[in-house]
């Protein structure tokens, strides 16, 4: 299996052997990621995000959620430094100052405390990052005995980096897609999560699935048959069913037919209020939609969202309140089916004149990928890369659905803009001030029960 | 709004700290400073400090301004003093964002980043102009 | 005023006197219970129960919750000993173990205390009791300033003693009344909220708003013309919606023209669930349920309901899950409202079939009450009070809704226990075993996620 | 199960605390108990202690069984001592339900229960007819 990934020298001697860590995960007895979603249960599994800079102080976080917020999964969320390899400065800083760190350097504290961390709870871990390169940090995972990865090429360069290829960034994932493949020949089935929230603000639904779908048809490429696709809350309760729904669908027409395809729900993603009720509201206003769109999983957030790194006590809050969304009690609820399923078919549509140019192009898929965001055929807002255009222009329509105020050169269907646009034309104001407002759509409300934050710690 | 060709007068360097990502903020700071008159040169999201530096030499800037939301600040910019030291950034540097990965943890940052040599340590993308102006009105009557 | 009303000697003689209290009461610049209901907002006002013995520990409580869980109204939840004006034993159990009281002694602290619990916080008091007898508490609760008091000659009685006749009651807060409409004569009008939960325990609706009914109107004999009309969650959406727009639909039809009947819903009074997820989910439906029913003012339960008297961080959690429950983000929620609109018709008519005999009875309406009581046409399940039959048995159908299964001597109409009755056979198994387990519908749920109590304290 | 009939040889008073309105559990332990042999003489809700006392007296019963799940069962049963002192009650008394206001207090409040002089202190009802029968069958044999 070694051959398929190239690994950093250093990092490469510092692991065990490929066998040890095979036979590893082949003889473990825990719960792997796959199992608790496979397992399902009749309603999403909960996932928070998590991280700190300190190994005692990452137990310690762990526990208390597991504890606290009977998650079905956690996170190992990786520091900024290890994300873009900066491994060197992650180690120092996780030696001198890890209190500081806005994740957990899981490269520089090394596989051994990566086993302790799997070790400390009772539910698998994922490892969540944001890696244009996510291969050395793959295999310290992998060493640790972590079940669950996630990342793709453009989701995890594109809003992540400045300047990494394209080119570069899909040949790393593709090695990760092929050792996950291999994996499972092994009878390890991973969880092999591709990030569809993108910048994670004003995204529009079809483009975040155009994105996961080709990045799922990468991995197909390489032989994985598994993935989780996510979906990042848009705020409009039928516009984000629809795009659940949509997921399995688009999957059902393009992946291969024996690839299983689990659909997650990040809850709001863009700006939060930093209002405590209305961020409460928020956090279990997620988990409702992911529930109502029979997500596998949602991940959740936290009231402290717009504040800083959470505490562990608001984070288990959040997960209950997540879970308390995702009740049996709340089975009577409805939506207006008619409005989900219109804007399901008019996802499908967008994600099928997105995607299917870049099929039909170029000699490879990748090679395919990288000309779309070349010229702009493939492109997403506010992008953090300079391999992108960032010419899409998204706004908020008067239900809050998100829509293209313009789409740049994105090949979208004619009847598909000028729907948008008629919907998007009942608004008045400038330009700006209409990005602004929506980009504070949630964030800007008026205090629903003004009280101090940290009241209750 | 008063007399603001001034600044115009000399470029800008902007741009997002080293370790973080977040484009955002970045990209409305920058529509906000073209247009109110500025001319800042956009180095986008991941950047370095020594790229501040070189572009800031390159373009004789008057101020760079680094943000960072990502809690990281301290570390993305513990490269100034060394900076300074050889001469590579003369300009004042301005900071904006947040300085460290929770609330807690703002003030002794913020304290972190003025030993570092940081100018102006600014929460708010509003409180950018009048911070510029100054800069840019002394270095044009010191020139 | 006072010559409305009988106290106790000692207690009128610790009293101010009265134009002093109702001075007070008019100047008051502070909120009453009834403003904050008037001032309505879209959703409903949350409160919760709160009352410990101690006085500073009474006034950290009220403290905290309202900086923790910023309730719109908070409760003075007295003990029962003073519910049941044991004075003495309160007097003493507060003086030497005031921690080990399941409420809060008003009468024994006195009003001076009560006026400092009245300053302590920034939304106004209700005094919630249980006593059949509650004058002395009432007046207390005035001299207190405090604008909302609890309970009725029914529903104060019969749920909460053993063996305090009818007209006895009846009398005692038709003096609470009088001196409540005397009070509106001067521009005070208090929160007079009726106690529709009688025992608690598999409620029929129609039961709890018949007996409200009869207090409403025996208030309106009175003077009163504002009240607030409780009803106990039953845990079917449709049947707890349904009931409470049949509040509004009754008052119409039966009250003065111009009585202001304000809606309140209890959320589920009957056996909790230990499972702190199961009892966090149903805090929450309880809040959502409120919302969708458009009730004015939603009680709000605790995590550990089933576990004591809650804690001041876990009844601020479930003030803050109720209020997540009405934020506007739930909008979108849509019930079948076919099925409340037939609730709703065949609660009004059994309501019509059990107070309208009683209307038509004896020389008064009390007395009417009385009667109907003594020869088991008015009725309760798990009657606490020697003065019922106790022969009404409630099940619950297979939507989990509150049914007669016997009526005991209560003039339902044929058609009404037909439909019922067709609606219960559809259960099978014996007759004890059926109470009991819809005794415990929401405790016997399995657990929804298991892991200990008090995790986060 | 063997045989119960000595269940039904002497009589049992049943009933709730003094402060207490919760008929809920009183009138399922009735019934329970009522199917299994016995012979409770039930009083309900709200029941001074002195009541029970009489009770017992009257009906010579062989055991006084007390409820309370408001948390005041001490409170409530704080004049168990005088009434044994001044011999007007006799028989075993067993108390069953909550005994303190919150799980925090139990243990303190069941050491407490046990030193006013109750004989049993039990929290479900599936423990009372082991313990009724204990007594029961001590009492007969002693008889
Ligand atoms: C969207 C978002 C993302 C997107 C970013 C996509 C992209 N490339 O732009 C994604 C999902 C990729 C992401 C990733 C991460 N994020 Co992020 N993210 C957010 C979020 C939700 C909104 C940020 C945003 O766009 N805001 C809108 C813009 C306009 O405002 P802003 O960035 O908040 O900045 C304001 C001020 O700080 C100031 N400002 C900002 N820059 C500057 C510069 C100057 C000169 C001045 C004067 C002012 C200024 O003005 C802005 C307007 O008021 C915030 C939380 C929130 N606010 O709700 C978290 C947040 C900023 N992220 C955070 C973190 C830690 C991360 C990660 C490290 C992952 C993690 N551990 O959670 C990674 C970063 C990876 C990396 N290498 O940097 C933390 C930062 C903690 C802190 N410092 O308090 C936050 C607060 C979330 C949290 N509560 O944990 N994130
Ligand atoms: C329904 C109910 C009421 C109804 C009662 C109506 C009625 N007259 O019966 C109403 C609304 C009127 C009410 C009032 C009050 N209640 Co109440 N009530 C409940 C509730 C929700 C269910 C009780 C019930 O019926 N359970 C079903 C029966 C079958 O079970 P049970 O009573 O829990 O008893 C079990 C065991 O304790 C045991 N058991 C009980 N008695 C006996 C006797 C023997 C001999 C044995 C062996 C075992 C035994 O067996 C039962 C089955 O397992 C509980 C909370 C819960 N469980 O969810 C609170 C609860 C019991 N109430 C409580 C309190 C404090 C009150 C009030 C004082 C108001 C207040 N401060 O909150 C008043 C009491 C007034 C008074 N004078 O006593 C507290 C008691 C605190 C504690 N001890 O831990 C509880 C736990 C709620 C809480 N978390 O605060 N209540």
């Amino acid at each position: 299996m070694r051959e398929l990934i190239d690994l950093d020298r250093a990092q490469r001697r510092r692991l065990p052997d490929w066998s040890e860590i095979v036979d590893r995960l082949r003889s473990s007895t825990r719960d792997t990621a796959v199992a608790v979603l496979r397992r399902g249960g009749g309603r999403p599994a909960l996932q928070p995000r998590c991280g700190v800079g300190g190994h005692p102080e990452m137990l310690a976080l762990l526990r208390a959620l597991d504890r606290a917020g009977a998650p079905d999964l956690l996170s190992v969320t990786i520091d900024s430094h290890t994300r873009l390899r900066h491994f060197a400065t992650a180690d120092r800083a996780r030696r001198e100052n890890p209190g500081q760190l806005n994740g957990y350097p899981l490269v520089a504290h090394g596989w051994e405390r990566g086993r302790a961390l799997v070790d400390a709870v009772g539910v698998p871990l994922q490892v969540r990052h944001g890696s244009p390169d996510g291969r050395d940090l793959f295999a310290v995972s992998l060493a640790a005995g972590i079940t669950s990865f996630e990342g793709g090429g453009i989701g995890y360069n594109i809003p992540y980096a400045k300047d990494v290829p394209l080119a570069e960034s899909l040949r790393a994932w593709q090695q990760v897609d092929a050792v996950t493949a291999a994996l499972a020949g092994h009878g390890v089935v991973l969880e092999r999560e591709l990030f569809g929230s993108l910048t994670a603000v004003l995204v529009p639904p079809s483009l975040s699935l155009a994105m996961t779908l080709l990045e799922a048809l990468l991995a197909a490429e390489q032989g994985v048959r598994c993935v989780s696709v996510s979906y990042p809350q848009s705020g409009e309760v039928h516009q984000d069913v629809a795009a659940l729904r949509a997921i399995r669908s688009v999957a059902a027409r393009y992946l291969p037919a024996d690839m299983t395809v689990f659909t997650v729900l990040h809850e709001f993603m863009g700006v939060f209020p930093a209002d405590r009720g209305w961020a409460e509201a928020l956090v279990h206003y997620g988990g409702l939609v992911g529930r109502i769109g029979a997500a596998d999983k949602v991940i959740t957030k936290t009231r402290q969202e717009a504040h800083g790194i959470p505490t562990a006590a608001a984070n288990a809050e959040g997960l209950r309140l997540a879970r308390a969304a995702c009740s049996p009690l709340l089975d009577f609820i409805r939506l207006n089916e008619d409005r989900v399923t219109e804007e399901q078919a008019w996802i499908e549509t967008e994600v099928a004149a997105l995607v299917e140019p870049v099929l039909n192009r170029a000699p490879t898929l990748a090679a395919g990928i990288c000309a779309a965001f070349a010229d702009g055929t493939l492109d997403i807002p506010f992008s953090a890369s300079v391999h992108a255009h960032a010419a899409v222009v998204p706004l908020r329509d008067p239900t809050g659905a998100v829509r293209y105020h313009s789409p740049g050169a994105l090949p979208l269907p004619r009847a598909a803009l000028d729907r948008q646009r008629g919907l998007l034309n009942q608004r008045t104001g400038r330009i700006t001030e209409k990005i602004l407002a929506d980009i504070n759509y949630f964030a800007a409300r008026e205090p629903w029960a003004a009280e101090p934050e940290e009241a209750t710690a | 709004m008063g007399d603001t060709a001034f600044r115009s007068r000399r470029r800008l360097v902007l741009g997002v700290a080293a370790s973080d990502a977040h484009a955002v903020a970045n990209r409305l700071i920058h529509l906000m400073l073209v247009q109110q008159g500025f001319r800042p040169h956009n180095l986008g999201v991941c950047t370095p400090l020594a790229e501040f530096a070189d572009a800031a030499a390159d373009l004789d800037a008057a101020a760079v301004i680094v943000g960072s939301v990502n809690g990281h600040a301290v570390e993305d910019l513990r490269g100034l003093p060394d900076l300074r030291r050889m001469g590579r950034l003369r300009c004042p540097v301005v900071f904006g964002g947040r300085p460290s990965i929770d609330a807690a943890g703002h003030p002794a940052a913020r304290a972190r980043l003025r030993d570092l040599g940081v100018d102006h340590v600014l929460d708010r993308p509003e409180e950018l102009p009048a911070v510029l102006d100054s800069i840019l009105s002394a270095a044009l009557t010191h020139a």
